[in-house]
């Protein structure tokens, strides 16, 4: 951890540090790293990551909020992880506004990203630039376009069907 | 001359669906696609948007039937996060006790339906009988054998009464003394040796890249276990070690008859935690907010975001929670099971293989689509397919080939 | 040829068709055939094709990539036929009972079916037993009036 | 011994049944004149499994019509929709259809007027019976 934090502070990239107490009889304290960027620093703070990591950085899964003028995406890694007690996490977050949603991929860096980033694109409607696959992932192939789940806009589906109605 | 084969949507391995699109020359697979969209039901969307967060606690725990104290697990660590709500300490050691049975359950049933994948149906009743004794114990702590609704925000909702231990103590007795021969079943039957080793092999550089979780990778050699690197609930007392095979073989290969070999040591340490949790368990209350309109209104108000890792039996379960205050369901809500990044590791094992290798290398993931919490479809019946049955049949005549010699 | 119906008329076989469920269900429908509960016994047995069963045990709410088949999988089965709904959430939706995602519940894709609920979350083994027994019983009055009949009356049992 | 299960295939065949025999032993020739049989009470069937605790075993929702006041806290916290409130009677109507047999209405409810039942073997080829809407 000590080195990625020397070598974000080197960059100039702001970042902070949260704690967590967990465990009963025996404290331990989870740590989250929580990195705020600007989209043209997403692929250059992660080649970081994986420079100062021992391992490769575990890359868990990309989430997503709608805050209705801009949406939050979270890449959430894991660093440090196979030593007891001393994973943590790692929070890259990218803000953008909505009428740019646009975002680099890094499936040539890390090619496990590859399922999240098809979701994203599904679900949210952000466009992820150079995806090298950019199908359906979860979502029929024939789900309407311009239709994103996880908005909070006019773009979120609207007629859900209510099987509780219809039962009878 | 190269064939395109799909493999599913109903049945490819498991019984859930998934769609394995195969690119075959000869017997060898050349390549693998992979489409899993069959099974979506919008989880996320439901939590975010029509459900309050008592109510999606059991949505979480329907993600997935099998591993299903693992997403309501993940889900009240990042709610708790968020709120900064205290658990008992009762409650911390409840939860463990709870996830390492469920780690029991789910090993054994994964081990029966491997062996039913290459065959071996006797070994499929064998274990599934062995399970029953820890089916027993969870319908008798939580009411129903499969479903356990025992999370809650802020502790649990059902204590183990006491003239429940020394029924759970001769099931791990009886675990204990089953496993030697388990152990022998599976990983010293030549029939079993011959169609895991050297089959569906991830290397531990590619396990690495492609963020493989939980049994999948540690075969591969990772270390890695949220149990251990980032401890939870109470597992921090337990001091828990990553299992890798060379504990048991002195090597690592990552092929599928490691997969077998953390899984059945898996449950040798699940059957140590529970003892010693049962041991050391705390007295006091089993929840800090036992007032469930209290709680809603608590949850209603809180503000913050928190984020949920368990190790769940099939690898690492994380949930991403944001509450807005005012905002009843969740302001956004992401879950992450482990078979949606295990499934990318088929592509690398599943290539040069014969299709008959390709029921127990996909269940060798221990796959659970469902968990994925997307959706299915049926094979095309006009193009060149397989259905379950044949490839269970090609399957058979494999294992039947190997052991006259041939 | 009047031994072989009569041989046919005993045995059940099911194929399991999931449309999207938790896999709870599912479990405990394979926990059914495995030895604690072993209706093999009864000659029931998962088969791996509609076309020889008599039984769609189904489970899952419905989801919209899953409506066409579930109708392909209703229509591929011979009749007479009938489907055995396992779970909550293939009755009414359960958990699942509003997303944009679903197309369920399944007696409103396929409007003309033969259905056995099982309500549960999932429900016991033994309460899927009971489910089968009451399809079977359904079969064995929709057979009674049709084909099996002359058979029946040539019986002695 | 490379094949090791074999040793105990045939220590299988020898040891004692492991089977729960529920509802029959063997399929009967006619299951309608079996049932019939049994509602005269000439055949008795095994019984299912046990049920291993009967306080936590969560099975069909009991109902106290009397206790309830119609506070809609169960329904509140109901997540699959199942109980209905009849707002002119303040009384609340449970479908086992829609349940998902939780019990966090057992658990909300301030006076105590639901409960969790033993009865668990409720398959039926009609999803509005009486049996299934419980007032």
């Amino acid at each position: 951890m000590e080195e990625l934090l020397k070598k974000l502070k080197e960059r100039k990239i702001d970042f902070e540090i949260k704690e967590k107490e967990e465990g009963v009889k025996r404290k331990i304290a989870r740590k989250t790293i929580l990195i705020k960027i600007p989209r043209e620093r997403l692929r250059e703070t992660v080649k970081l990551l994986i420079d100062s990591s021992e391992d490769f950085p575990h890359f868990s899964v990309c989430s997503f909020t709608d805050y209705g003028k801009h949406v939050e995406l979270n890449y959430h890694f894991t660093i440090d992880y196979g030593k007891p007690m001393e994973e943590e996490n790692v929070v890259l977050r990218v803000t953008l506004k909505k009428d740019d949603l646009k975002v680099p991929t890094l499936t040539d860096l890390i090619p496990g990203t590859i399922i999240s980033e098809r979701e994203i694109k599904e679900m949210t409607g952000i466009e992820i630039e150079n995806i090298p696959d950019g199908r359906h992932m979860f979502l029929t192939k024939d789900f309407p376009d311009g239709v994103y789940p996880w908005r909070r806009d006019e773009t979120s589906p609207k007629e859900t069907r209510k099987l509780y109605e219809v039962w009878k | 001359m190269r064939y395109e084969i799909p493999i599913g949507p109903i049945h490819p391995a498991l019984k859930e669906p998934i769609l394995l699109q195969l690119s075959v020359e000869g017997e060898e697979i050349k390549e693998v696609d992979v489409i899993a969209s069959q099974n979506h039901r919008g989880i996320e969307w439901i939590g975010m948007n029509r459900n309050n967060p008592i109510q999606s606690l059991y949505i979480a725990e329907r993600v997935c039937g099998i591993c299903n104290i693992s997403h309501p697990s993940a889900l009240v660590l990042a709610v708790e996060e968020a709120m900064d709500l205290e658990v008992p300490e009762r409650a911390q050691y409840i939860r463990v006790i709870q996830c390492e049975l469920e780690r029991i359950h789910s090993h054994l049933l994964w081990a029966g339906v491997a062996a039913h994948e290459i065959g071996f149906d006797s070994l499929l009743h064998y274990t599934w009988k062995v399970r029953e004794k820890v089916m027993d114990i969870l319908e008798l702590v939580n009411g129903n054998r499969v479903t356990k609704a025992i999370m809650m925000y802020g502790g649990v909702r059902r204590d183990i009464k006491k003239e429940h231990i020394p029924k759970i103590r001769k099931m791990l007795q009886y675990y204990k003394e089953g496993f030697d021969k388990l152990a022998k079943f599976f990983l010293e039957d030549k029939t079993i040796e011959m169609r895991t080793r050297n089959v569906g092999i991830l290397t531990k550089e590619d396990a690495l890249k492609l963020a493989a979780v939980g049994p999948t990778t540690r075969a591969s050699g990772v270390k890695k276990d949220v149990r251990q690197d980032q401890a939870y609930f109470a597992y921090p007392d337990f001091d828990v070690k990553a299992i890798t095979p060379d504990m048991l073989t002195g090597k690592v290969v990552g092929d599928t008859y490691d997969r077998i070999v953390v899984r059945l040591l898996e449950v040798k340490q699940s059957v140590e935690i529970i003892e010693r949790a049962l041991d050391e368990m705390p007295g006091g209350e089993i929840t800090s907010q036992p007032k469930i309109a209290k709680l809603l209104v608590d949850l209603k108000r809180a503000d913050g975001e928190g984020i949920g890792r368990h190790e769940a039996p099939r690898g690492e379960v994380i949930h991403y929670v944001n509450l807005k205050s005012g905002f009843e369901p969740f302001y956004s809500w992401k879950i992450r099971a482990p078979t949606y990044n295990n499934i990318m590791s088929w592509i690398p094992m599943l290539k040069g293989c014969q299709i008959a290798d390709v029921p127990i290398v996909a269940a060798s993931i221990d796959p659970c689509i469902s968990c994925t919490n997307r959706a299915i479809r049926i094979a095309n019946g006009r193009k060149e397919m397989l259905s379950k049955e044949d490839l269970h049949r090609l399957s058979v005549e494999k294992t039947k080939k190997l052991m006259r010699g041939g | 040829m009047e031994l072989g119906m009569k041989c046919f008329k005993r045995a059940l076989w099911i194929y399991h068709m999931n449309t999207g469920s938790c896999n709870g269900c599912d479990i405990e429908i394979i926990a059914a055939l495995t030895p604690r509960y072993d209706v093999e016994r009864f000659g029931i047995r998962l088969v791996g094709t509609p076309r020889h069963a008599d039984v769609i045990a189904l489970t899952g709410p419905v989801t919209s990539d899953m409506v066409d088949k579930v109708k392909r999988v209703y229509e591929q089965t011979p009749d007479p036929k009938v489907v055995l709904v396992v779970g909550s959430c293939g009755i009414s939706g359960g958990v699942f009972h509003e997303s944009y995602h679903l197309e369920g519940p399944i007696d409103k894709i396929i409007p003309d079916g033969t259905f056995v609920y099982v309500p549960g979350c999932p429900p016991r083994p033994e309460a899927i037993i009971q489910g089968v027994i009451k399809a079977w019983e359904i079969l064995e009055e929709v057979r009674g009036n049709g084909r099996t009949t002359q058979k029946t009356e040539g019986e002695k049992d | 011994m490379r094949y090791t299960f074999i040793p105990e295939l045939f220590r299988q065949l020898f040891s004692k049944p492991f089977t729960n025999l529920f509802p029959l032993k063997y399929a009967p020739a006619s299951i309608k004149d079996t049932l019939d049989k049994i509602k005269k009470g000439e055949i008795e069937i095994n019984p299912p499994v046990e049920i291993p605790d009967k306080e936590i075993f969560r099975g069909k929702i009991q109902y106290d019509r009397e206790k309830c006041i119609g506070c809609g806290l169960c329904i509140k916290v109901c997540p699959a929709k199942a109980i209905e409130l009849k707002k002119e009677e303040k009384k609340i109507r449970i479908y086992v259809g829609r349940c998902i047999f939780c019990g966090q209405c057992v658990d909300a409810c301030p006076k105590g007027a639901l409960s969790q039942g033993e009865e668990f073997l409720l398959a039926d080829a009609d999803k509005l019976n009486k049996e299934w809407v419980i007032e």
